[in-house]
């Protein structure tokens, strides 16, 4: 699918992110659809995401990500259908 | 060799856990079960709220139990999870570690539940007196570790 | 501060000690059992059978739970020792340690297994294909711990 | 009572003995009374029990003794009505 997505050039991609805990309550959503330039990393994304909605850019420092379920760095490349979770600190247990 | 990894949303089955790792050949059954407690830094806490995000939560939990029973001889192993309301008195999350001796059983359960406090996307919101909060989410705050 | 210490000639009830612990301050409730299984250094075991010095094994259980108390903050603690014949698979003693924090309680319960199998005068018999011995009364033989 | 012991200066004291595991096994009894002099100690005890019992001797190395329910060493002093236990290498758990 991704190689796919290269041969016709797509202008843009769109990654779903999925929001919990504190992330979710502040946005007021659990899931939304962000679209991105091709190559944009997690970074981007957060950055796409917290032009949307300022109030999460203040969580950003206790913040990770998962990308398709697998903890992500924040340059990391996301892809046309990835699945991006912010995740706050884990306090399960 | 059997695995059981649950994320319930009602009260968590004990039995369940501990029929899952029943053989004849374990001497050794080392459990830890969390339970909601009625203070936490000194407030009153009146609930919890656990919310988990699936399925990442089952697949990090698969990977912690596979690093357990490459580290040591456990033969069987279950972790049951609880999220959604959790009154106080009951439990969260009970983990059932299974092997011929103690020291394996022991270090099992407690590599367990210190790495699930790490690395699985799963969320507590303590309700008490006069408020509310995700644990860890306050900026600037250090919050103990619940259990 | 619940204190149970039992030393039972029947099937161990585990409900009995989890229930003795209960406490809404607790938050972490770690357990042992020590079952029979069916191999020991390497020979296939039939069965165990447990012998006590009562009183002399309360007193001694006691003077453990004593020292866990003293040591760590564990409010709540329960050891049921199983005497006379325990069949593979069942178990022959039950140990919960429950505290405010799981630190705590995971060292309680694991100190305590350890000093029992130390100081309670408490024996045991493995019966295995074609023989029987008291462990670790055999002069020179140097038999791994069972659980 | 140890005082009214002394005042009447007996000849003898009797201690009760109680065997466990291999020690009881290898006795054939779970419990004995032993007749020493008096000050005899944990020792003196046990050698006049192996008189009676040679069977017993081989175990000495691995024994331990407890009086009244506690941990004793062998050059304890007995007294009149003491409990003495033979302690195996205990294996509970």
């Amino acid at each position: 699918m991704h190689i796919e997505s290269k041969k016709v050039a797509p202008t843009t991609i769109e990654v779903s992110v999925k929001l919990f805990a504190g992330a979710a309550e502040l946005i007021g959503q659990r899931e939304l659809t962000v679209t991105l330039t091709p190559d944009a990393t997690v970074d981007a994304a957060f950055t796409a995401l917290a032009a949307d909605h300022p109030g999460i850019a203040a969580m950003r420092s206790i913040l990770r990500f998962a990308i398709n379920h697998d903890f992500a760095e924040p340059d990391r490349v996301l892809h046309d259908g990835d699945e991006l979770a912010l995740i706050p600190p884990v306090s399960g247990g | 060799m059997a695995r059981l990894i649950r994320v319930v949303d009602s009260a968590i089955d004990f039995g369940e856990a501990l029929d899952a790792v029943a053989a004849p050949e374990n001497g050794a059954v080392v459990t830890f079960r969390g339970d909601t407690r009625n203070h936490s830094e000194g407030q009153t806490v009146q609930k919890l709220f656990y919310e988990a995000y699936e399925p990442m939560a089952t697949e990090k939990i698969n990977e912690i139990v596979d690093e357990v029973q490459e580290r040591w001889q456990v033969r069987d192993f279950a972790m049951i999870h609880r999220v959604g309301e959790v009154p106080i008195g009951e439990a969260s999350i009970f983990i059932v570690a299974a092997a011929s001796h103690r020291a394996e059983a022991f270090a099992a359960c407690r590599y367990a539940i210190d790495t699930l406090k790490q690395t699985v996307p799963i969320w507590k919101k303590e309700y008490f007196e006069g408020g509310e909060m995700w644990v860890g989410e306050t900026p600037g705050a250090t919050r103990a570790d619940p259990h």
